[in-house]
């Protein structure tokens, strides 16, 4: 099942790019595991993913913890602590 | 209950005369503009731009909203954030609330501001007068301020 | 550091712009507009009339507004108050507080509301859709709000 | 010496004038005394100071306690609770 990625702010800088969509293996079930995944994904991830507890995520839009299960979501984004207001 | 996400300059007075024309069940309104501070000496900046993630943005402030409506006694509410680039002196954020005391309209501007500051998907990058470009970082203070309301009951 | 007592309606957007124009050290704004309720049912009005104590408004204004800029960094402050005969929707007064992070601006703003809610020499006057007059009676709670503020330290 | 003694809202309203000048006796020397004397000077003193303890009291122009010693004040204000903002 192809799932959009979706990086924003320095987590966008390092990794250069945006948005992509992926495909992802069976054994990656939890946010934490798709942030183990990225990171073998190549030294830009690996930079990107390298304070992994400071990182962000949502699923389909929602906050959650990087404990979190998939659950199917179809966009995944990742991003650094918000800053705005 | 309103949010708007846009590159455009907002007016106050005119944000709250829609917002309450033509009513006469309100008697308190409250506002909080948030701008860029230029900073001085080795923290002056020539200007912030905001990036944010589109439709999570949107969902996460009509969220924050709605929860601030469940709360307090609300007539009336309003989120306008902007994004792109910014110069020192600008408006940033603009949160109205409007209620029939001023207690509600007061707690609800500043619940709006703490969520909207931990939870809302923006990130500001700060151009410095040096010529360097960095990404602010969150402050911990902001989730101390958010993180207050968990235990208060409202004040109905 | 501002004070007026006038029959004139305010613009809340031109007096955060007056306060505010070419300033870079300011982040946060803080507004409260307290509005003429129109009530309903028996408590409906059809206006209601603002007298004051001309001299001593204006130095209760000012000592309200002094304390405040003691007690938070405040960059600036207005305090505009209006007098005369009001209808229902209409502006009675007007705070602004300007600081560099907006815990400050919304704590001054609240000071100085309860403060000149329980300070400041103004009586409002109802006229009732029923032909009756009647003085507004003290609200036991704004005592309580003013009175709050003798306990805790500002957060400086 | 003569004070100039003004009135406010209600008690304006039944004292029926918004400010006199008034001599008053030696043996008046604080707010509360005041009253008492004001309270002897007619039916309309009498009604609009027979509530005393809602009444507040202005000594040029600063709030005062109704124990405040007069203390040579030049303008005594009279007015019910303030109802602003």
């Amino acid at each position: 099942m192809p799932v959009k990625i979706l990086y924003f702010a320095w987590v966008r800088e390092k990794i250069g790019k945006a948005e992509e969509i992926l495909d992802l293996p069976a054994n990656v079930t939890t946010v934490a595991e798709l942030m183990v995944w990225l990171k073998g994904r190549g030294p830009e991830y690996a930079e990107a993913f390298a304070q992994g507890d400071v990182i962000r995520v949502a699923l389909d839009r929602n906050h959650v913890k990087s404990t979190a299960p998939l659950s199917g979501a179809r966009e995944i984004a990742f991003f650094p602590p918000v800053t705005g207001g | 209950m309103t949010v708007r996400v846009e590159r455009e300059d907002f007016d106050v007075g005119a944000e709250v005369a829609r917002l309450t024309v033509g009513r006469s069940d309100i008697g308190a309104i409250v506002t909080f503009s948030g701008t860029v501070r230029g900073g001085s000496g080795a923290d002056a900046i020539t200007a912030m731009t905001l990036e944010h993630y589109p439709g999570m943005t949107e969902a996460e402030l009509a969220r924050v909203e709605a929860e601030a409506g469940k709360r307090w006694p609300l007539k009336a509410s309003l989120i306008v954030h902007r994004i792109g680039t910014l110069k020192p002196g600008e408006n940033i954020v603009l949160v109205v609330t409007a209620s029939a005391h001023r207690q509600a309209a007061f707690a609800a501007a500043e619940f709006l501001m703490d969520y909207l500051k931990t939870r809302a998907p923006f990130w500001k990058k700060e151009m410095r007068a040096d010529g360097q470009a960095r990404w602010v970082a969150a402050r911990e203070c902001d989730r101390e301020a958010a993180g207050r309301w968990e235990e208060i009951s409202p004040p109905r």
